[in-house]
């Protein structure tokens, strides 16, 4: 029986947060549960995503780690510079872009999720204005931006966004002033994009709607969460843990969604939606894992009026990749 | 029934590198006022403040009404009936007149009440206050007066007063006397702290006098002089010194034209069209009470302040009045002000770096930037030997000297530097009689050689004996120079309280 | 723009403000008695998991506040120790107190993290934030004890003298001055943004210390100080949701640009500056002086 | 309050014995301390502080990410010396540390496709000068307007920090990066050399050394190191000597802000090799630690650097092989500076039991 292998985890935060790292942790877990002896696991948390993170890296390796998973996308630079001295050892970088012989990168389409938030909320809304806590002007959250809007629009041409961007993933305080403010500027419908729940507390209190981040929400705010995207990495770590036991892992890069059990809703709340919407949002769910429904299908037009999607066609995963402008309809611009 | 308050038995206090009382024994009447005399440094203050319970002594005892008494703590001491007049006030500067005054009650009262007894004490004492001034904008003697009432107000037996008169006009010592005569004839006992004989001689029954730590003597005023006083105080007679006018040239070395200053600041006081001039040799003296406009002349004289309103000073034919303190240094004007500790020295350095404060352009200390030790150590020896500092060497910090020693270190690295004008603040200020003399020595030996100097000081005395003329300033004005031969006490005493 | 809007933002404004209120007062009481805590935002930290975790397992309001204010107590007292009887710098002390303060409180939140609990509802606290500033500057101004406390901090050899004991008032005054700051924790961490994450207080801390500053040190104006950050912060937000094109690091900028346009324009009247600040602040008071 | 303590005696000379042990002293305390906390905790305290102390350093690995770790602070260290000094309490140096980075990194980014030898140089010289202009605004507010500069400065952290975030967002952000918030990488020649193959530690670490020993020479030696010990003793006597204290002012604030900028720069241009939102784990508030631990001398600023950077490798070594959470890093160093500055009162008083009368 061989030795167990060792696996290591880079946090960005404290694992207890609700949030990514949270996910993450919950998705370490899973992979123990099923791996069972066959691997033992680490995690250092709180790195910062600077020099430090190198030698945090650096750590795992020296310390024997088989498998380490770097969970920032701005340990990409640092997870290269480590894994090019440790040919050995496996890599894998959530949400980079840049893949070597030990260096796997991996993702979730969350925007898939937004589509589907976006849908619930062109019908749910009374006050066709939605409020989006955005954290910070990247790709993946312009994306999500875009997804919401464009599925919203389609039940519901009139709907309006109002963006807060807040420039913090991790600020309660400022989370909950942003959801206030949108919520007193009209939004019936707040959706956020950083990583407390404060949001959602406060549209609890409010008395409006929700959508959580990351994890299932629920509990925080039972009232007012419709749903919530969960990024589920458990079957993911397992698998890529499984091959390097086996022996078999080879590098890649995995953007999986819904298809793949990588995204996932969380139960639809019945008490506040209609059975109705919550069927339609099940039979996305299908069309999309099933690939007859993809959130960024043709035409879509960007706010100078340019066609960038034609008609019938569907968005490259380049594009998607580095998005950076609103779509046509959502006010304001990306900040940039 | 005994007559006595307090007896004192055998106090002793040491600090560091004195001991500031040793062995002190005596007793204090009831009903009466006792004089503590001696010269600067006696031990006066460490005495009282271990009588108010700021100080503890490493030895000794002290009866109250025969009872024993151990205070630790002002508060303690204040309960017992003791109340202290500090030889620096100890106001709150920005708080109002009244509640200075409120800080001074132990007991709880109504703030109607309270006016009432304000009101009560200040006219029976004939002390008129105005409540709601802040401190700041109050003379000295204003200050004196509600140190005097808030102490007042805890109707103490024993009143504690230490220097009293060093900051007042002698028409403001005068008004203080009546009060105390007021206060005696009510049955309390004042403990009157000086080093001034005639003070002692008029309004003191019996007298203490202190010299080096010790008692030389407690024994009644009445068959006393000034002349034995001193002996006592002193235990040495110093030579006197003799103003001479020979050496002053008649040209003018340094001249100060209409300077008027407005520091829009309660705690400073406005210039009002200064002017006076100096001439080659000449030794000038500024008096007046502190708090009219001293430190703020000083600042403008040294260049420590350029931000004059009008007005031009002249210097070697150069207009200097927008000069830095360096520029004028380089023109070969010196200046010593007041405070030795942080103004003209810096404590926590050593000699030797004290002497880079002030740097004349023979003095070659720095080249590139770069000091060059070898010189400021040679300097520094000099200025030690040549002036008679006492101290282990010039590597030794400025704050581990007495304060006369390290006057003597600060004048003499002005001396040294042959200045063709020193400016100096307060030569002698809180220094012991030798080192007084002998700083004045020098002040008058470097007239003699062509020098002009001009001195500011409180003391009259001091003023009287060195220099050549002299001005009042009052209220941030100059009056006119009158010849020291001439001048009379009571023309000064008037001019120093703003009358003309 | 609606009355119902400005209702609105008032009243998140409102609720955003009062942490800021409360620690610059109790900031302002300590610096008023002579001593400079730069260990806010440590002691609010402290005081935010205190009560979470409290609230957590005893399920009571009242406890989670009274036990957090204890902690203030415990933070503060531990900085006057070092700088009332041990004579510490104080700028130094204040900025170890921060980080211990940082360490501990994740320390002692770590299995609490995510833990839900039901927020209480901030208006009380709101209008107590107003209350305190109110009772501060009666006690200030109106009191005897008031009046020695600014004594005090005015000239401690003064007020030796005549009796009262420095260290004690010093020390009751930063102990205050550590509880408020516990409570404004308490209240982020339970009426604000009801849950425990490390770091939550987010530089909060730091901005009550510059209040004090810029209300000169008189009670009220902390208020002033407290709204105008508040309201920029908020009035940001706002804008952003209007629409306004803008880019938006220059939005959250705008708090901390405001705060120095404010602090140069208070303090370039020096005297004002001189007249109002407490003339023995940072300095340590040595009894046998 | 003071009746518990034995009573205090003012020594006539600070004492220069008690000047060596008092750090030594609080670093034994806080390791007493360390030792509890670890039992509190359940663990071996031998091993925990083992594993704390000795074993990130027990490695050639170890020791360059300790200096890797120690540059800046070092660096940082040294210029708030300057400040510090001086009685102007600059806590902004994570502002300055921040713009050296955007000037310096900046210039990178502009000759990416350089590989010039100037491109370092010049870099390290924008970082300087970054650093030095942000240090220059609270200087300029102090001395024109009377503002409160610990306020200022630290406001200026967070405005650096969002002109960052702008720039590698916007403007500055890599046209091959996917829109990803970060800069381009520097080109060879703008990153600082390494020492040793295999190793991290980096040139940075020399620039820092030669500008502590220039700094140990100007505070010793030269007319300006002497008007800042006079002004921050006394900025009375320095206005009686004619020093000019806004130029004074000016001057410490734009060398500390330079030397931070270095700092900035050098970790961009060395570890990281690029612009990005979180380029410091606030080196420039820990330094502010390293500076009073180092009791402003830069010997003791060298040693102090070390022991505060040990602090943060240990906590990731407790955290990887004990699993104590990386809290206790930071109690470590709250701790330390505790017993620092408790012990510091040895330096210039004494205690006494004398008998009471
Ligand atoms: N806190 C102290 N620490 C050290 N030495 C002190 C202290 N206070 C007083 N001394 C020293 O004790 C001696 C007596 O000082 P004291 O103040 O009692 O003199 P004094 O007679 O009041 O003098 P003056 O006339 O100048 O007021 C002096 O040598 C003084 O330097
Ligand atoms: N407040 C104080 N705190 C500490 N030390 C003091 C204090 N005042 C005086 N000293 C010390 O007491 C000693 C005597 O100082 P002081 O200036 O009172 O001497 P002095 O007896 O008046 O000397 P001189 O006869 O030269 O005037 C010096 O060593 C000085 O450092
Ligand atoms: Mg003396
Ligand atoms: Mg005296």
């Amino acid at each position: 029986y061989a030795d167990p292998k060792k696996v290591g985890f880079i946090y960005i935060g404290p694992p207890g947060d609700h949030g990514w790292t949270y996910m993450h942790d919950v998705g370490r877990k899973y992979m123990e549960s099923q791996l069972g002896d066959s691997i033992t696991t680490t995690y250092l948390e709180n790195i910062p995503e600077n020099a430090d993170a190198v030698r945090a890296i650096r750590k795992l390796a020296d310390s024997g780690h088989d498998l380490i998973f770097t969970t920032s996308f701005n340990y990409m630079d640092q997870t290269h510079e480590v894994a090019k001295d440790f040919p050995d050892i496996k890599f894998e970088h959530a949400t980079g872009y840049i893949q070597a012989d030990n260096v796997a990168t991996y993702s979730a389409r969350f925007y898939e999720g937004r589509m589907i938030e976006g849908h619930i909320a062109g019908h749910m809304t009374e006050s066709n204005t939605i409020g989006y806590i955005a954290s910070f002007p990247i790709p993946e959250v312009v994306r999500g931006i875009n997804a919401f809007y464009l599925a919203a629009a389609k039940v519901n041409p009139d709907i309006k966004m109002k963006i807060i961007w807040v420039f913090t993933w991790y600020d309660p305080g400022k989370e909950a002033d942003a959801a206030n403010t949108l919520i007193n500027q009209g939004a019936d419908i707040i959706v956020q994009h950083t990583d407390t729940y404060a949001p959602c507390q406060a549209a609890q209190k409010a008395g409006v709607y929700a959508f959580g981040q990351a994890s299932n929400q629920e509990e925080f705010c039972p009232d007012a969460h419709l749903t919530s995207i969960e990024d589920i990495w458990g079957p993911y770590y397992a698998a890529r843990a499984k091959a390097v036991v086996d022996g078999t892992w080879s590098s890649g890069d995995t953007w999986d969604g819904m298809d793949k059990g990588m995204v996932v809703m969380s139960p639809y709340n019945n008490k506040l939606m209609p059975a109705s919407l919550i069927q339609e949002a099940v039979n996305m769910e299908v069309g999309i894992k099933d690939g007859t429904i993809h959130p960024f299908t043709g035409p879509i037009y960007n706010q100078a009026g340019e066609l960038v999607v034609p008609e019938g066609e569907v968005a490259p995963d380049g594009m998607l990749l580095g998005m950076n402008f609103y779509v046509q309809g959502i006010d304001g611009e990306v900040p940039q | 029934m005994s007559d006595i308050i307090l007896n004192i038995e055998n106090i002793t206090k040491s600090f560091p590198r004195v001991i500031a009382n040793k062995k002190v024994t005596f007793d204090i009447k009831k009903n009466a006022v006792h004089a503590i005399l001696g010269e600067n440094g006696a031990g006066k203050s460490t005495l009282v403040k271990i009588l108010y319970g700021l100080l503890e002594p490493d030895e000794g005892n002290i009866k109250l009404n025969n009872k024993n008494f151990k205070v630790n703590s002002p508060a303690e001491s204040r309960k017992q009936g003791i109340g202290m007049v500090f030889q620096h006030f100890s106001l709150f500067d920005s708080l109002s007149v009244k509640e200075n005054l409120i800080l001074g009650i132990d007991e709880k009262m109504s703030y109607s009440d309270l006016e009432n007894k304000l009101e009560n004490i200040s006219s029976r004492y004939n002390l008129p206050l105005d409540l709601d001034a802040p401190i700041t904008a109050l003379s000295a003697g204003e200050k004196q007066r509600v140190e005097i009432v808030r102490i007042l107000l805890q109707d103490p037996q024993i009143l504690i007063m230490d220097e009293p008169t060093s900051v007042l006009t002698p028409q403001e010592v005068e008004s203080l006397f009546v009060t105390l005569n007021a206060l005696v004839k009510e049955g309390r006992t004042i403990l009157y702290i000086t080093h001034k004989l005639e003070e002692v001689i008029s309004i003191c029954d019996t007298v203490t006098i202190m010299r080096n730590g010790e008692i030389i003597d407690t024994s009644s005023t009445s068959n006393q002089t000034a002349k034995t006083l001193a002996t006592k105080m002193l235990g040495q007679k110093l030579d006197d010194f003799k103003t001479n006018y020979e050496h002053i040239k008649d040209e003018v070395n340094f001249e100060v034209k209409n300077i008027s200053c407005d520091f829009n600041d309660p705690f400073l006081t406005d210039l009002k069209n200064i002017s006076f001039q100096v001439r080659v040799g000449e030794i000038y003296g500024i008096a007046g009470v502190a708090g009219n406009g001293q430190s703020e002349l000083m600042d403008i004289l040294t260049g420590e302040n350029i931000n004059i309103k009008s007005g031009s000073i002249n210097f070697d034919n150069k207009k200097i009045e927008k000069y830095g303190p360096q520029k004028r240094r380089d023109l070969s004007i010196s200046f010593v002000p007041e405070n030795r500790l942080g103004h003209s020295a810096v404590p926590e350095l050593s000699l030797s770096d004290n002497i880079l404060l002030s740097q004349f352009p023979k003095n070659n200390f720095i080249k590139n930037g770069i000091i060059l030790k070898n010189n400021v150590d040679d300097f520094a020896n000099n200025v030690i030997k040549e002036f008679n500092v006492i101290t282990p060497g010039n590597d030794a910090k400025a704050s581990s000297l007495s304060g006369g020693n390290l006057q003597k270190y600060v004048i003499g690295r002005e001396i040294s530097s042959k200045p063709k004008i020193l400016i100096i603040s307060h030569p002698t200020w809180g220094i012991d009689a030798g080192a007084e003399h002998s700083i004045r020595e020098s002040l008058i030996d470097l007239s003699k050689n062509g020098t002009s100097i001009i001195v500011i000081s409180q003391d009259l005395d001091e003023l009287i004996e060195i220099t050549h003329q002299i001005s009042v300033i009052y209220d941030g004005n100059l009056s006119n120079p009158l010849k020291t031969s001439e001048v009379e006490i009571e023309k000064l005493g008037l001019l120093m309280g703003g009358k003309k | 723009m609606t009355l119902e809007l400005l209702l609105g933002i008032l009243q998140i404004v409102l609720i955003a403000t009062t942490p800021l209120v409360f620690a610059g007062i109790g900031e302002l009481v300590t610096e008023k008695s002579g001593v400079l805590n730069l260990g806010v935002e440590g002691m609010m930290l402290v005081g935010a998991v205190t009560a979470f975790i409290i609230l957590v397992i005893t399920g009571s309001y009242f406890l989670a506040f009274f036990v957090s204010i204890l902690s203030g107590i415990f933070m503060s007292g531990l900085f006057a120790f070092l700088v009332l009887c041990l004579m510490s710098n104080q700028i130094a002390t204040g900025l170890a107190l921060t980080i211990f303060g940082i360490g501990l409180s994740s320390m002692l939140g770590k299995q609490y993290i995510g833990t839900p609990i039901d927020g209480l509802s901030p208006w009380f606290f709101v209008i107590f934030s107003f209350v305190t500033v109110f009772l501060v500057s009666y006690f200030f101004y109106k009191t005897k004890a008031g009046l020695i406390l600014r004594a005090v901090g005015e000239s401690h050899n003064s007020a030796h003298a005549l009796g009262y004991s420095v260290i004690k008032i010093r020390f009751l005054s930063i102990l205050f001055g550590g509880s408020m700051c516990a409570l404004a924790g308490s209240y982020i961490s339970i009426c604000y943004a009801p849950m425990w994450q490390e770091g939550m207080t987010a530089g909060r801390g730091w901005i009550a210390l510059a209040l004090v500053v810029f209300a000169t040190w008189k009670p009220e104006r902390v208020l002033i100080g407290a709204y105008i950050f508040g309201g920029v912060t908020i009035l940001q937000m706002n804008l952003q949701a209007l629409g306004l094109r803008f880019p938006g690091q220059f939005f959250s900028m705008a708090p901390y640009v405001a705060t120095i346009i404010v602090l140069v324009l208070i303090s370039s009247n020096k005297l004002r500056i001189k007249l109002s600040a407490p003339a023995s602040l940072t300095i340590p008071f040595y009894k046998g002086r | 309050m003071n009746n518990f303590l034995p009573s205090l005696v003012s020594r006539s000379q600070s004492s220069s014995l008690m000047n060596f042990l008092v750090p030594i002293i609080s670093i034994l305390l806080t390791l007493i301390t360390g030792s509890i906390i670890f039992i509190l905790l359940g663990f071996d305290p031998l091993y925990a502080l083992y594993t704390f102390f000795i074993s990130p350093i027990s490695s050639s690995y170890g020791i360059s990410e300790l200096l890797v770790k120690a540059t800046p602070l070092a660096l940082i260290a040294i210029g708030l010396s300057y400040c510090f000094k001086n009685n102007i309490y600059n806590i902004g140096a994570e502002g300055q540390l921040t713009m050296g980075a955007i000037f310096g990194g900046g210039i990178g980014i502009l000759f990416h496709d350089t590989n010039a030898f100037w491109l370092l140089p010049l870099m390290i010289f924008a970082g300087a000068i970054g650093g030095a202009l942000w240090g220059l605004i609270p200087a300029i507010l102090k001395s024109k307007f009377n503002t409160n500069e610990i306020l200022t400065s630290l406001m200026l952290v967070y405005v650096a920090l969002y002109i960052l975030d702008f720039l590698v967002v916007g403007p500055w952000k890599d046209p091959f990066g996917f829109s990803f918030p970060k800069s381009r990488p520097f080109s060879e020649a703008g990153r600082m050399p390494l020492l040793f193959d295999g190793l991290r530690v980096h040139f940075g670490l020399i620039i820092a050394l030669f500008l502590i020993f220039a700094s140990w020479f100007i505070f010793s030696k030269t007319m300006f190191g002497f008007q800042l010990k006079v002004s921050g003793h006394s900025p009375k006597a320095a206005r009686y000597a004619g020093f000019n204290q806004t130029t004074l002012v000016f001057s410490a604030f734009a060398i500390c802000g330079a030397f931070a900028g270095i700092a900035g720069l050098a970790e961009v241009s060395g570890p990281i090799g690029l612009l990005y939102r979180d380029i410091s784990p606030n080196y420039g508030f820990t330094a502010i630690i390293v500076a009073f631990l180092g009791r402003l001398h830069p010997i003791g600023i060298i040693f102090a650097s070390l022991v505060i950077a040990l602090t943060y490798l240990g906590a990731e070594d407790a955290q990887l092989f004990l699993q104590i959470p990386s809290a206790v890093g930071f109690i470590f160093q709250g701790l330390v500076l505790f017993y620092l500055l408790g012990a510091e009162l040895l330096i210039n008083y004494r205690f006494t039991y004398k008998k009471l009368i």
